[in-house]
């Protein structure tokens, strides 16, 4: 199903990204009375993101339910709600918080479909927002999604703008297996154009955000954006960059990335995750592989660097990406 | 004897179909050929069997590592059960599960589980679908005094608690956890009593006396189904055999203790209480265990008789 | 009055050089200039003052989010403290940890800390270590009521206990978790009940009253020193401001009920005790005043002329 | 300090692997008082895989004690203690228990030495078994130390042999920061020559365990075994291969490795480890990157399969590479 095809049909509004994720569970939540929504702050207040904004007036104490400081048994509640038939999105809030949760997502959720031969789905839908953002400091800023895509059975999902989050939500919540749903803080305020109604958006399926022939880059989530700052800078130098945004990275389009690397010959993977065994070790080994003729250059990934987030404005700044500092990482690619 | 005849033999058929069922297991798996490990429940078969007596087919239950008794209780094929616990296609989820991961969703059974502690906060999420759906389905969750020093228990229970689930978290406190003594590691050993710190009640029941279990869970699930909250069910009882099949279980455990521990079996128990109260009689009863007998034999052949697994099929299921 | 006059004055210079400085912080933060997010912690002094002034400078604490309290009764240099919470290079830790990171091992201090219940099973090892060494020490995990539903605060304190650790875990109940009434999640919130489940005593305290909470705490810390084992004090309190500052507080709670609490201001009870018992006068507590309002503007000074971080150094320190 | 001239003055046993561990801690533990040992089962009863035999007795309840069920707690003290001026030893026995732990390890061990500005040492000992041995099963199989690796300010060690596990842990043991200490359940029982008395194998220097010139074979833990007998059977078909054991993921010895690839042209990654965005990427994409010129062929990487750990022994097998599998790659990629 093709995205434009759908919008053809339906009114395009500009929507805050977090308010196209409201909208995306709202009416999913009216189409199906098994989903339910839990977490910290999510009731009455609304979210701490206003991630869930008149979600309990709407829906009430039993389906929209604030929850005491309980990562584990959150998650632990999602797992067996799902298995037991209704589809739970747990709220995590900050992503940083979920590390208590680890073992229900990887041991039971990750895990059971498999275990049972696909006799028991679990679906649940893990929400978390990431990044670093104004200087929060090393406990609510990681970006460790490569975590669970390092565990067979976990689908995870960097929605990049108001419209993706809508569409990959309402995958997210049909999909029948456990999804991780992994919002960037950054983007929550950010306007784009979102569709009314109903429109999905397929997981696997990459988004070509800008088309170039000189050097690809893939980028997830808030990179997407420097990276589109840093082509825009690049193209007045007369370098032609394509700037890809995977949208899941399991399961992952590698095909889209293929395709391009094979036109332009020269890749850079700008991740804020760590580089360490992360998704853009991963990209780099696959395309390495099975794009090795095709690459004119070393394949170049420039990330967060090496340290936990240091609270400092200075030292956060010079920890992370940032457009010129991909604009400086394209130029040397180019020159390669 | 309070109970009527038809429940005291339910819960003695109940409780004869894990023990045979179990140490037949025991008997092919030190023939060699069953992978893995194995955790048996012998000597704790009172608690599955009365608290799943008051269950429907409809709830759920979530369990643990030494979980073949739940399994069989809550209404898991003995076959099927048989045959996956020896890793072949026709175990209830085709021998990928094993001992440790059982899971039947036609009789609400949420899974045997290597994790210490996980079933915990799952049966209060099985409920709280319980109450989405309007279902009015309960669940239960087994565990050991182990779990109580975890996290997964605090967090699970705790929830429960404040959100008023229909969930009943029922305690088999065999004084072990591998070979730690429960004492050796915990300044308070009296499980029930923890319910307090939650604001949910908390019951001590003798674990070896199956009608007295039936009894007190019958009451939480009755008050979990109205709405009334959870309950936590401490069940004292005793592993008769080691930690694992293959643990002789006497390293850490005097002679004494075990002995004095296999003299409160729960199924003797049973018998010798449904013959002295003139219930019902011997013959009765042995009919029941030559039933089970029957019913253990089939279930062993079911699963000797299965084909192997294919090795084309291993990627399989990874999502649903 | 119980106290002697030196006790009652220190303990209200402690308070009195939090609470301001934390105006002085809010002053700052609120011009625009301090990054990140700070959690104040007016209207809870009583309680890290009237416990810290019962340890040693070796003794530990760990602590919270809505730390600065816990810094500076604990003998955090108030400079230091307030440049780190800034984010600035003469910070206790050069401005790399801001108000959720504040580490002095120079005084034992062993962290605020950004994740809700991490710190209490860090304070037990802080008391294991204590043991080990042989060194007489004792540790302090300062919470929240958020953090009592938490993992970490089970497994910390239940470990404690088993262990007989020299360890005090002090409970400020201000009976919200950010927007989140403690009562709206949680059965059971009398946190100092709880205490019973883990076998160590839980005590409740008034949390605004600083002479009880440094009897109450003295005594727990004399049984640890002891080896009588760990105490569990719950000190009900209030937050005058919001969650962080930003948040009116306002939203979620009554300005009746906030009106309430600040007429039981912890500091101007203490103010108002001492007088009227004739233990000191106006004179003596104005002095104090004064001589905190000269420090706080020293610390600000101190913070403000701070040299800007240099990003050349941001990949030092990731391995010891 | 080279291992070779150590030995000469030592005496060399031959001891179980596990065994060699508890040597190198009972030496610690005697040289340095600040040193406990703290695990489920490690007591009196020396450990599930008598991985503490004998030290109950020599030590004593306070500086060797069994603990509950509470491996988040277990963690927590570790840390708190080891900022308190002790250096504890924390015992997860099966890695796939460390789950509730991950939050005190990833926002507490590593980042707190970083974000004090050097002013805490966090000298931290984690130890755990992983690894896929007959038919243990989806929760107690499970190789996810990739994610330790993603973590700046966690070492991660990999011990494959009972010399290295003795040198590594002392090594561990002295290090000022926090140290993941993974084993290998296989390993436990195997025998291998040990040095008597002290010595210490640095972190960061890979062990060639066999020369060779047509192909290079990165391998971790168990599978460097595996490696090594593939590699015998492949000299007799007339293929040399070199086989490297990194012994430390991190801190990563880049330097041999890539000398490696530079004279074989050919790499071929073993990992027991699941390969996306595992270990396995990391390496690859480093020898794509700084190889790059080097290599003759893509890079070949062979992991287990994308799957939870079946209990089925069939489908086990199926999913865990074997000698005869990285005889089969290793044959693929000389004829690539
Ligand atoms: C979280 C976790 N930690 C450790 C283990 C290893 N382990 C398996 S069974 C067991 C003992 C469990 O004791 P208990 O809960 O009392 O159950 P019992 O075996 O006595 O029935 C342990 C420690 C585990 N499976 N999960
Ligand atoms: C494990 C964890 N979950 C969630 C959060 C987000 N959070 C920060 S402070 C807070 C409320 C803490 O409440 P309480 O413990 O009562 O302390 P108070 O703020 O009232 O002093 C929450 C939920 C966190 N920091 N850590
Ligand atoms: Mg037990
Ligand atoms: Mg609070």
């Amino acid at each position: 199903m093709s995205a434009s095809a759908i919008e053809t049909h339906q009114e395009i509004r500009e929507l805050q990204y977090v308010d196209a994720g409201v909208e995306a569970l709202q009416e999913e939540m009216r189409r199906d009375p098994t989903i339910f929504y839990i977490g910290q702050g999510i009731g009455k207040r609304g979210g701490n993101f206003k991630q869930t904004r008149g979600m309990w007036d709407e829906f009430g104490d039993l389906r929209v339910r604030d929850m005491p400081i309980s990562e584990l048994g959150q998650v632990g509640m999602g797992v067996g709600a799902a298995m037991a038939g209704a589809r739970p999105v747990v709220d995590i809030v900050f992503l940083d918080m979920i590390m208590e949760a680890m073992g229900q997502i990887v041991e039971q959720a990750a895990t059971i479909h498999y275990t049972s031969n696909g006799k028991i789905k679990v679906p649940l839908v893990v929400r978390a927002a990431m990044g670093a953002v104004r200087c929060a400091g090393p406990h609510h800023s990681r970006c460790f999604y490569s975590w669970f895509a390092h565990i067979p059975g976990l689908k995870v999902v960097l929605p990049s703008s108001s419209k993706d989050v809508k569409g990959l939500m309402k995958t997210a919540i049909r999909d029948d297996g456990p999804v991780m749903f992994i919002e960037h803080k950054f983007f929550y305020n950010k306007k784009g154009p979102v569709p009314s109604g109903d429109y999905l958006i397929p997981f696997g399926q990459a988004n070509v955000c800008r088309k170039g022939k000189d050097v690809t880059i893939l980028a997830m989530s808030l990179m997407v954006w420097h990276a589109m700052e840093a082509a825009a800078k690049l193209e007045q130098e007369g370098i032609s960059v394509e700037v890809i945004d995977p949208r899941t990275i399991v399961p992952f389009d590698e095909q889209t990335l293929l395709e391009s690397v094979h036109k332009t010959g020269r890749l850079l993977i700008v991740d804020e995750a760590q580089q360490f065994c992360g998704f853009s070790a991963e990209a780099a080994a696959i395309v390495a592989s099975k794009g090795f003729d095709d690459l004119d250059a070393p394949i170049r990934r420039l990330t967060s660097l090496a340290t936990p987030h240091p609270f400092n404005p200075v030292l956060e700044t010079a920890m992370l990406p940032s457009p010129e500092s991909i604009a400086a990482e394209v130029r040397r690619l180019v020159s390669a | 004897m309070e109970a009527t005849k038809d429940l005291a033999l339910a819960l003695y058929r109940s409780m004869r179909r894990i023990r045979e069922f179990e140490l037949r297991l025991q008997q092919v798996y030190r023939s060699g050929v069953m992978p893995g490990f194995i955790h048996l429940y012998v000597g704790e078969e009172a608690v599955a069997s009365g608290v799943c007596a008051n269950l429907t087919r409809e709830d759920y239950v979530t369990s643990t590592h030494r979980g073949h008794g739940h399994a069989i209780a809550k209404g898991v094929h003995m076959g099927e059960c048989f045959a996956e616990i020896w890793g072949k296609t026709r175990g209830v989820n085709g021998g990928r599960g094993g001992s440790m991961h059982i899971y039947d969703p036609s009789c609400g059974f949420l899974g045997t589980n290597g994790i210490v502690g996980a079933g915990v906060p799952m049966a209060s999420g099985a409920a709280m679908a319980s109450l989405v759906k309007g279902s009015g389905q309960v669940a239960v969750s087994f565990f050991g005094d182990g779990a109580v020093n975890n996290c997964a228990f605090h967090e699970g229970i705790n929830l429960a608690a404040a959100l008023r689930l229909p969930a009943i978290f029922v305690c088999e406190n065999n004084m072990y956890a591998t070979e730690t003594p429960f004492h050796r590691v915990t300044a308070n050993t009296n499980v029930a009593s923890r319910g307090a710190a939650y604001g949910l009640p908390g019951i001590s029941v003798d674990g070896n006396d199956v009608l007295e279990i039936h009894k007190v869970a019958g009451e939480a699930i009755r008050r979990a189904r109205a709405g009334d909250g959870p309950t936590l069910i401490e069940c004292t009882t005793y592993r008769h055999l080691g930690h694992f099949e293959g643990d002789p279980g006497t390293g850490y455990r005097s002679k004494e203790e075990i002995a004095e521990w296999k003299l409160r079996d729960p199924i003797e128990r049973l018998r010798n209480a449904v013959v002295a109260s003139r219930l019902s009689d011997a013959q009765d009863l042995n009919a029941i265990d030559s039933e089970v007998d029957v019913e253990v034999e089939q279930a062993y052949q079911f699963a000797a008789a299965s084909p192997e697994a294919d090795a084309a099929t291993v990627s399989q299921f990874v999502f649903a």
